[in-house]
C-alpha cells in the first residue's frame, strides 16, 4: 500500500507540473516582474498597477496592431534566486517584452536569461549603474537614471550649494545604498572641495545607532550623506535629534517618498533627498495620477511614473516595430521618441532613457519641495 | 585618548545594554526553570511595542496627549504581552514538557516565525512611526551629549524594574516557588508547589519585562515593524548566554557587557561589524567559560 | 610490588572530589583484584555515584590517584582522562538512571559498545570496504551473543525504549560488556526490580564474572543481593569511607550499623 | 459539553488576544483609525473550532501514548523491511526522476525543470543537515553559511583563476568541510542550546562578512556572470543548460542518499545517533565525542558546500541575500518536518516546502504563517516527522554463526 501512496504522490506532482496554462495565440505578451510580496512589495506593486492601467487602456482601444496585450505578472520578492525562476517562467511561456525587475540584484540575476532568449527588459527602478554602463546587457533598458548620477548630484550639492567641508558618509551596506555612498565618496574626493571624514556601513534593522552618531559628532562632520532606505534614515535622524546633532542630511531617492515622511515625521523636516526630476506638472503625469486616484482611492506609490513610462515605451516600440522581433524592437526603442509620464523619452545606446535626471528636494512642512 | 568620546560611547552602551538586559531576563528565567530557549520571546517584545503603538495611535487621534498616553499605552502593552507569553507557553511548550530536547526548541522557532508573520499580516510589513512618548526634560540639556531624556527614562525604568524583580524573586511566595522549581523541578512538585503555575508565572513575568523594553526602545528609535523582535531577541539571548543562562544577575551583566562591547566596537572600529563583535565575544566567552560569565559549571546529574 | 596470588586491577588512593565548597568525596581508598565482586554501599548521598563518576572520567577528581593495572597491559593513572579513553582501556559502567539510546534498536545499543573496539572509518563505511563488512559482521555476532547471555535475543530488533524496566537494566549490562572490560562498574543494577528479577540479576552477575573473567564493582541498596554475591564490601558515609571487609565483617561493624540506623536494612 | 464550554472560552480568549492587532489599524499619515471588527468574528469562530479539535487531538494523543507500548511499524519501516517492494519503489522513483525533464519541458518551456533544480538543491541541503541535526543531534542554526562557502568558492575560483565547474565542485565541498572543522572545533563541546546560538551567530557573521568585504566578495551587489556547468565545451541553450543542471543535481541527490544511507547504518552512524540520544552514555561506552561530533558537523558542511557550487552555477549570480537565517530555518524545517534521520521524509519535506509555494503563489502571503504553525503542531502531534526514521534489521543466524551481511536495509 506504500507503493500506491507513493505512486499517487508522484502522479499528483506530475499533474501539477504539467498544468501549463494553455498558450493563447496572437497576443502581445508583456511580462511584469518585481516584488509583489515580502518586505519590498511597496516598491514593486505600483509597477504592477501602472502596467495594468496602461494595458487596460490600450486594450480598450483595440490593442496594438490589432493584437490584444496580455499581462504576465510574476513575483520575484526581490530575491535573485526567485528572479531566475520567474524569468524562466516568463521565457518558457513565450513572453515578448518584460517590464522589470524592480531591484537591481534580482534584475542582474534575471537579465541573462532574457538575453539568452532575446527578450528585452525595461526596468522602472533598477538603478545599479553597471546594468547599462557595463555594456554587458544589450537587452536592458531603464526609465530611471542610474545611481551614480544622483550620487554626483548629491556630492555637488553638498560641496557647492551647502558648502560642507567635512562630510560623513553612511550606508546600509545594501547594493543600492552602498552604491550611492561609494559614488558620492568618489565624487567628493575627486572634487577636492571637502574631506570625507567618516565612511561607514550600518547594520540595517539594528536596534540602535547611537554609537555611529557619537562618532559622527566626534569626527566633527558638518554634513551627512546617507545611502539607504527610509527606515534606517529615519532612525538615524530620530537619534540625531535626540542628541541634538544638527547637520544637513542628504539621502538618495529611496527617501523621496511618502514612506519616509510618514515614518520620520517631524524628524524629516529639512532633510535633503535626490529624486527623479519633478514631472508632476506634465499633463500625462497629472492625468495618470488622477486616474489612479479615481481607481484606487490613494496616491500611487514609488516608481509608478517610471513604470507607466516603461510600459508605454515598450508598447510604443512594439507598435513602431510592427511586431516583437528583437532587432526591430531595439531599433524602435533607440530611435522613436515617445511621450510618457516622465516626459518625451527615447533610449541611448546603452539603454538609459535620455532626458530623465535628478533634482534635489528638501522636506518643508511635511512635503518634498524641489530645491532650485 | 579622547575621554569625552569614550564616555559618550560608554553611556550609549549602558543604555543599549540595559534594554538587552531587560529582554534577556525573560530568556534566562524561562531557561532557569524549564531549560528551554524561548525563541519566540523576541516576538513577545515586538507585540508589546505594537500594542503600545496602536493604543497610543488611537488615543492621540482622539485628542489625548502626554503622560496619560504613555502610561495607558505601556499598561495595555504589558497586559497583552503577558497574555501572549502565557498563551504561547500553553500552546507551544506545555505539551512538549517531556519531549526530547530538540522538540520544544523547534516548536519555539516555529512559534517565532508564526507570530512575526501574524503581526505582519494583521498590521503591515512596513515600518511604522512610533510616537515620541517621552518628553524632553529641560534639566537634561547640559548632559544631552551623553544621555538624552529618553535614555534617562530607559535607565530609570530598567533599574526600577530590575529592583522590583529582585524583590519579587527573593521575598514573594511565587518568587520562592520559582527559585525552588529552578533548583529541582521534580522535588518542587513533590513538596506541593504547583509547577505549572510557576512556569506560567515565569512566562508572564518575562513577557512583562519584554513589553516594557519594547515600549522604551520603540519610543527611543521612533519606529517599529514586525521584524524588530527577531533582531532584539537574538541579541538579548546572546546577552543571557554571555552572562550565564539561567542566572538572573548574569542576564543583567551579560546585557551590559554586550551593549558596551558593541558600542565600543562600533565607535572605535566600524559599525559595519557590530554584530560580528557581539557574536565573536559570545564565542570567546563560551570557549573560555563554557557556562557564561556568572553561570556555575553545572555538573550534570548522572 | 607484584601480587602473586591475585593481581590488582584498580587502585584508588586518597580520592577527593569537591563541588564548589562541598566535599562530596573525602580521601577514599579502594582496591579491586582480579575476579572479585566488590560492593560499594552507604546511605543516600554518601557519594557513591560521584565516586563512580570520578573513576570513569565523567568528573575529574580534585585530588588523589586512580590507577589501573589492566591484565597484560600497562599500568597508568587515569585521573582526568576522558570517559571514552577510560572505557577503551577496559572499564565499563552502567547508570543508576538508565541511560540507553531509546530510539535505537536493542541490538544497535549493544553494537555501540563495540565502537571503541572497531575501526571502520567514514570512507570504509561509504565504500563498504572489506574491513567494514567484516567488522560489522563480527560486531553483530558478538552483540547478539551478549544479548543471548542477558536473555534479550528475542527483542534484538525492538526499540530500546519499548523494553520493560528490568530488561532495560540487563541491556545496559550487555552494552557495557560489549566494550570488553576487565572491570565492570554497576550503579544500582537492581533498583526498581521486583524480587524475581533481582534474583535473576544475582544469578546473571555471578555468571558474567565466571564466563567473561572480569571483576565487578557495584553500588547497590539491596542488601540481600549485596551480601549474596560480594566478595568484599566498602561502606561510605558523607563522602568518607567508614568500613571495608567481607560481608560477614560488615554486618557486624558498629559504624555501619550506626550509619544505617533509621534506614531499613534488608538483611 | 465541558469541551464545548471550554472551546467557547478559548474562542473568547483569542478574540481578546487578537483584538488590538487584528481589529485596529492606525494610519499615521492620513490620521485615521481603521476598525476591522469583522476580523474579530473570524478569529473567534476559528479559535473555537480549532480549540475543539485541539482538545480532541490532545486527548487522542494522550490515549495513544498510554496504549501503544509497542510502536506499530510505520509504513516506511514495513517498506524498508521488504526488499522486493522497496527495490521496486526505488526503481520507479528513479525512472520518473530521470525522464522528468522530458515530461515537463517542451520547446523552450523549461520553467518546471528550473523549479525542480532549485527544489533538488534544497533536497541535498536537507539531507546534509539531516546528518548534523537528524543523525547526530547537533542543532545547527547557521547551516546556510556552508552553502554560501561553496557558492562563493566556485564564483571566486571561476572568476579569478578560471577554474571550471567540475574542478570546483569537489573543492566547494572540501571548503565547506574545512569551514565546518574550523568552526566546529572550538564550539562542539558546548551544550546543545549554546551550540544553537553560536551557530546562529556564525551564520550571521558569514553574511556580514560577505556584505562588508566587497573587494573580494562583491558585497551586497553580489557576483554576477558565474559560468554555467560546462559539458565538454559544448554550447548549450537555455533549456539544455537547465536540463543539464537538473541531471547534475539529481546525481548529487542520488550520491547524498547513497552516502547517508551507508553511513547511517555503519559504526559511525550508530555513534552519531548514540550521541544524539545520550551524550554521557555514549562517551561512557567509548565513543569519542569531539571526533564523532566534528565528523558529523564537517560532513554536513561538506554537502552544503558541494551543492553551493551547483547553486552558484545554476543561478549565474549570487549575493548575500540568499544566505539568511530564514534559509537556515527553512532547511532545518525540512529535516524536522520530514522526520529526523529519515532520508525519505527529508526528501519529501524538502520537495513540498520548495515546490508548494512555487505553484501556490496565491497563498504566498500566508506561507510563512502556516509554515510556523506547522512547525509547532508537528512537534506536538507528530514529533517523529512525516516519515519516521526506519531502523535496519540485522540478520543473525545463531546456529552456524554466519552473518549480518543483510544489505537489504540499503535503499
Amino acid at each position: 500500500m506504500q507503493k500506491t501512496t507513493l505512486v499517487k504522490f508522484l502522479a499528483a506532482l506530475l499533474v501539477t507540473a504539467l498544468a501549463v496554462p494553455a498558450l493563447a495565440a496572437d497576443t502581445i505578451k508583456l511580462g511584469v516582474a518585481g516584488a509583489h510580496s515580502g518586505d519590498l512589495a511597496a516598491y514593486g506593486l505600483p509597477t504592477k498597477d501602472a502596467a495594468e492601467m496602461v494595458v487596460a487602456e490600450i486594450n480598450a482601444k483595440g490593442g496594438i496592431n490589432g493584437k490584444k496585450v496580455e499581462l504576465m505578472i510574476v513575483d520575484d520578492q526581490c530575491k535573485p534566486e526567485i528572479a531566475t525562476n520567474v524569468a524562466t517562467k516568463l521565457v518558457s511561456e513565450g513572453v515578448n517584452i518584460v517590464i522589470g525587475h524592480i531591484c537591481s540584484g534580482a534584475t542582474k540575476a534575471a537579465i541573462g536569461i532574457y538575453k539568452g532568449a532575446k527578450i528585452i527588459a525595461i526596468s522602472p527602478s533598477a538603478t545599479n549603474p553597471p546594468l547599462t554602463k557595463s555594456g554587458e546587457y544589450a537587452n536592458f533598458y531603464r526609465t530611471i537614471a542610474a545611481d551614480d548620477d544622483q550620487a554626483l548630484l548629491a556630492a555637488a550639492f553638498a560641496t557647492d550649494t551647502l558648502k560642507a567641508k567635512k562630510i560623513a558618509i553612511l550606508h546600509d551596506k545594501g547594493d543600492y545604498g552602498k552604491g550611492f555612498a561609494d559614488f558620492a565618496k568618489a565624487a567628493i574626493e575627486q572634487g577636492g572641495k571637502a574631506k570625507v571624514v567618516m565612511y561607514e556601513g550600518i547594520q540595517p534593522g539594528a536596534m540602535d545607532y547611537s554609537a555611529v552618531i557619537q562618532k559622527l559628532r566626534n569626527e566633527g562632520a558638518d554634513l551627512l550623506i546617507f545611502g539607504g532606505y527610509h527606515p534606517e534614515a529615519s532612525k538615524l535622524l530620530s537619534l540625531m535629534n535626540k542628541k541634538k546633532i544638527k547637520v544637513p542630511f542628504i539621502g538618495p531617492d529611496g527617501l523621496k517618498g511618502d514612506g519616509f515622511l510618514k515614518i520620520a515625521g517631524k524628524d524629516a523636516e529639512g532633510v535633503y533627498a535626490t529624486g527623479p526630476k519633478d514631472v508632476s506638472k506634465l499633463p500625462l503625469n497629472t492625468k495618470a495620477h488622477a486616474d489612479y486616484k479615481a481607481k484606487y482611492g490613494k496616491e500611487p506609490g514609488t516608481f509608478f511614473d517610471q513604470a507607466m513610462a516603461a510600459t508605454v515605451a515598450a508598447l510604443n516600440a512594439v507598435k513602431v516595430a510592427g511586431g516583437t522581433d528583437y532587432d526591430a524592437l531595439t531599433r524602435a526603442l533607440k530611435t522613436s521618441l515617445v511621450d510618457t509620464t516622465i516626459g518625451k523619452i527615447k533610449f541611448d545606446a546603452k539603454g538609459d532613457a535620455e532626458g530623465v535626471g535628478f533634482s534635489v528636494y528638501q522636506v518643508k512642512n511635511g512635503a518634498f519641495v524641489e530645491v532650485k | 585618548m579622547d575621554f569625552q568620546y569614550l564616555f559618550e560611547l560608554l553611556c550609549g552602551g549602558i543604555v543599549k545594554g540595559s534594554i538587552y538586559a531587560l529582554i534577556a531576563l525573560g530568556y534566562t528565567m524561562v531557561y532557569g526553570i524549564i531549560q528551554l530557549i524561548n525563541f519566540a520571546h523576541g516576538e513577545v517584545y515586538m507585540i508589546g511595542a505594537f500594542v503600545a503603538f496602536i493604543v497610543a495611535g488611537v488615543m492621540t487621534l482622539s485628542g489625548y496627549s502626554g503622560l496619560t498616553v504613555l502610561l495607558l499605552a505601556a499598561v495595555v502593552a504589558v497586559i497583552y504581552s503577558a497574555a501572549y507569553g502565557y498563551t504561547l507557553e500553553k500552546i507551544a511548550y506545555r505539551p512538549l514538557r517531556n519531549a526530547p530536547r530538540l522538540s520544544p526548541l523547534i516548536s519555539a522557532i516555529g512559534a517565532s516565525i508564526f507570530l512575526m508573520n501574524y503581526v505582519q499580516l494583521a498590521q503591515t510589513p512596513d515600518f511604522l512611526p512610533f510616537p515620541e512618548l517621552v518628553p524632553e526634560f529641560e534639566f537634561m540639556a547640559p548632559i544631552e551629549r551623553y544621555l538624552s531624556s529618553a535614555d534617562l527614562v530607559i535607565l530609570i525604568v530598567t533599574t526600577l524594574t530590575m529592583a522590583a524583580l529582585t524583590v519579587l524573586i527573593k521575598y514573594t511566595r511565587i518568587g520562592k516557588a520559582m527559585r525552588a522549581t529552578q533548583q529541582d523541578l521534580v522535588m518542587a512538585r513533590l513538596v506541593g508547589i504547583n509547577v505549572d503555575r510557576v512556569i506560567s508565572a515565569t512566562f508572564i513575568i518575562g513577557s512583562v519585562l519584554a513589553a516594557i523594553a519594547g515600549v522604551l526602545i520603540a519610543s527611543r528609535t521612533g519606529q517599529i515593524n514586525a521584524a524588530i523582535g527577531f533582531v532584539a531577541g537574538i541579541k538579548a539571548f546572546t546577552a543571557a548566554v554571555l552572562g550565564g543562562i539561567g542566572n538572573v544577575p548574569g542576564a543583567v551583566l551579560g546585557g551590559l557587557v554586550l551593549g558596551i562591547a558593541e558600542t565600543l566596537g562600533a565607535g572605535y572600529i566600524s559599525s559595519a561589524y557590530e554584530d560580528v563583535f557581539a557574536f565573536a565575544l559570545l564565542v570567546l566567552i563560551l570557549i573560555l567559560r563554557p557556562a557564561g560569565l556568572l553561570g556555575k559549571a553545572v555538573k550534570q546529574k548522572v | 610490588m607484584a601480587e602473586n596470588k591475585r593481581s590488582k586491577l584498580l587502585e584508588v588512593r586518597g580520592l577527593t572530589m569537591d563541588f564548589g565548597g562541598l566535599r562530596a568525596i573525602d580521601s577514599v581508598d579502594l582496591d579491586i583484584f582480579a575476579g572479585e565482586i566488590v560492593a560499594l554501599i552507604g546511605p543516600n548521598g554518601a557519594g557513591k555515584t560521584t565516586f563512580f563518576n570520578c573513576v570513569t572520567g565523567i568528573y575529574e577528581p580534585t585530588a588523589g590517584d586512580v590507577l589501573i593495572h589492566p591484565p597484560g597491559g600497562v599500568s597508568r593513572r587515569i585521573n582526568g582522562m576522558k570517559p571514552n579513553r577510560i572505557t577503551a582501556l577496559g572499564m565499563a559502567r552502567t547508570f543508576q538512571n538508565i541511560r540507553l539510546f531509546p530510539a535505537m534498536t536493542v541490538l544497535e545499543n549493544v553494537m555501540i559498545g563495540r565502537h571503541c573496539r572497531t575501526a571502520t572509518t567514514i570512507i570504509d563505511a561509504i565504500l563498504r570496504s572489506r574491513r567494514a563488512v567484516r567488522e560489522e559482521r563480527e560486531t553483530v555476532d558478538q552483540s547478539y551473543r551478549l544479548l543471548e547471555k542477558v536473555g534479550l535475543a528475542d527483542s534484538a530488533d525492538e526499540f530500546a525504549r519499548n523494553l520493560a524496566y528490568g530488561a532495560q537494566r540487563r541491556l545496559e549490562i550487555a552494552r557495557a560488556l560489549a566494550t570488553d572490560p576487565f572491570l565492570l562498574l554497576l550503579d544500582e543494577p537492581a533498583a526498581g526490580m521486583n524480587p524475581q528479577e533481582t534474583s535473576e540479576l544475582d544469578e546473571l552477575i555471578v555468571r558474567i564474572r565466571a564466563e567473561e573473567q572480569l571483576a565487578i564493582l557495584l553500588i547497590e541498596h539491596d542488601m540481600k543481593l549485596v551480601m549474596n554475591i560480594s566478595d568484599r564490601i566498602y561502606v561510605m558515609e558523607y563522602g568518607k569511607e567508614i568500613a571495608q571487609g567481607t560481608p560477614r565483617e560488615i554486618k557486624e561493624n558498629k559504624k555501619v550499623i550506626e550509619a544505617y540506623l533509621g534506614e531499613e536494612v534488608h538483611a | 459539553m465541558a469541551h464545548l464550554k471550554r472551546s467557547f472560552g478559548i474562542g473568547l480568549w483569542f478574540m481578546f488576544l487578537t483584538l488590538p492587532l487584528v481589529v485596529v489599524r492606525v494610519n499615521t499619515l492620513s490620521q485615521e483609525v481603521q476598525w476591522r471588527w469583522s476580523n474579530l468574528l473570524w478569529v473567534g469562530v476559528g479559535a473555537f473550532a480549532i480549540a475543539w479539535f485541539w482538545q480532541f487531538s490532545i486527548n487522542r494523543r494522550a490515549a495513544g501514548r498510554a496504549s501503544t507500548v509497542a510502536d506499530k511499524p510505520s509504513l516506511a519501516q514495513r517498506l524498508a523491511d521488504d526488499p522486493v517492494l522497496s527495490r521496486r519503489v526505488l526503481l520507479g522513483a528513479a525512472a520518473v526522476a530521470i525522464v522528468f525533464p522530458w515530461l515537463v519541458s517542451t520547446g523552450q518551456n523549461f520553467y518546471h525543470v528550473n523549479v525542480m533544480v532549485s527544489a533538488l538543491i534544497f533536497v541535498v541541503l536537507g539531507l546534509g543537515l539531516n546528518i548534523t541535526v537528524g543523525l547526530a543531534g547537533l542543532l545547527d542554526l547557521g547551516y546556510i553559511a556552508f552553502f554560501a562557502v561553496g557558492a562563493y568558492t566556485y564564483a571566486l575560483l571561476s572568476k579569478n583563476f578560471d577554474l571550471g565547474f567540475w574542478t570546483c565542485l569537489p573543492l566547494g565541498g572540501l571548503m565547506g568541510m574545512l569551514f565546518g572543522v574550523i568552526l566546529g572545533f572550538p564550539i562542539l563541546r558546548l551544550r546543545g542550546d549554546y551550540l544553537a546560538i553560536v551557530t546562529l551567530g556564525f551564520g550571521a557573521i558569514t553574511k556580514i562578512v560577505l556584505e562588508n568585504w566587497d573587494t573580494l566578495f562583491g558585497g551586497a551587489a553580489g557576483l554576477a556572470n558565474i559560468p554555467r556547468p560546462e559539458l565538454f565545451g559544448l554550447l548549450l541553450d537555455g533549456r539544455q543548460k537547465s536540463v543539464y543542471s537538473y541531471y547534475i543535481v539529481l546525481a548529487l541527490v542520488a550520491l547524498t542518499i547513497f552516502v547517508t544511507n551507508r553511513l547511517k547504518n555503519s559504526r559511525i552512524g550508530h555513534a552519531w545517533m548514540a550521541l544524539r540520544e545520550d551524550e554521557i552514555a555514549s562517551v561512557a561506552m567509548g565513543v569519542d565525542m569531539a571526533r564523532t561530533k566534528l565528523s558529523a558537523y564537517a560532513l554536513g558542511a561538506f554537502w552544503a558546500g558541494l551543492v553551493g557550487v551547483v547553486f552558484a552555477a545554476h543561478n549565474n549570480f549570487i549575493n548575500p541575500d540568499s544566505f539568511t537565517f530564514m534559509d537556515s530555518a527553512m532547511v532545518l524545517a525540512m529535516v524536522v518536518l520530514g522526520g529526523m534521520g529519515s532520508i525519505l521524509g527529508v526528501i519529501i519535506a524538502a520537495l513540498a516546502l520548495k515546490l508548494l509555494p512555487e505553484y501556490l503563489r496565491a497563498f504566498a502571503e500566508y506561507r510563512m504563517l502556516v509554515f510556523g504553525a506547522v512547525m509547532v503542531l508537528m512537534m506536538i502531534f507528530r514529533p517523529q516527522g512525516l516519515i519516521s526514521d526506519t531502523r535496519r534489521k540485522y540478520d543473525y543466524d545463531g546456529a552456524d554463526g554466519a552473518n549480518g551481511e543483510g544489505d537489504h536495509g540499503g535503499k
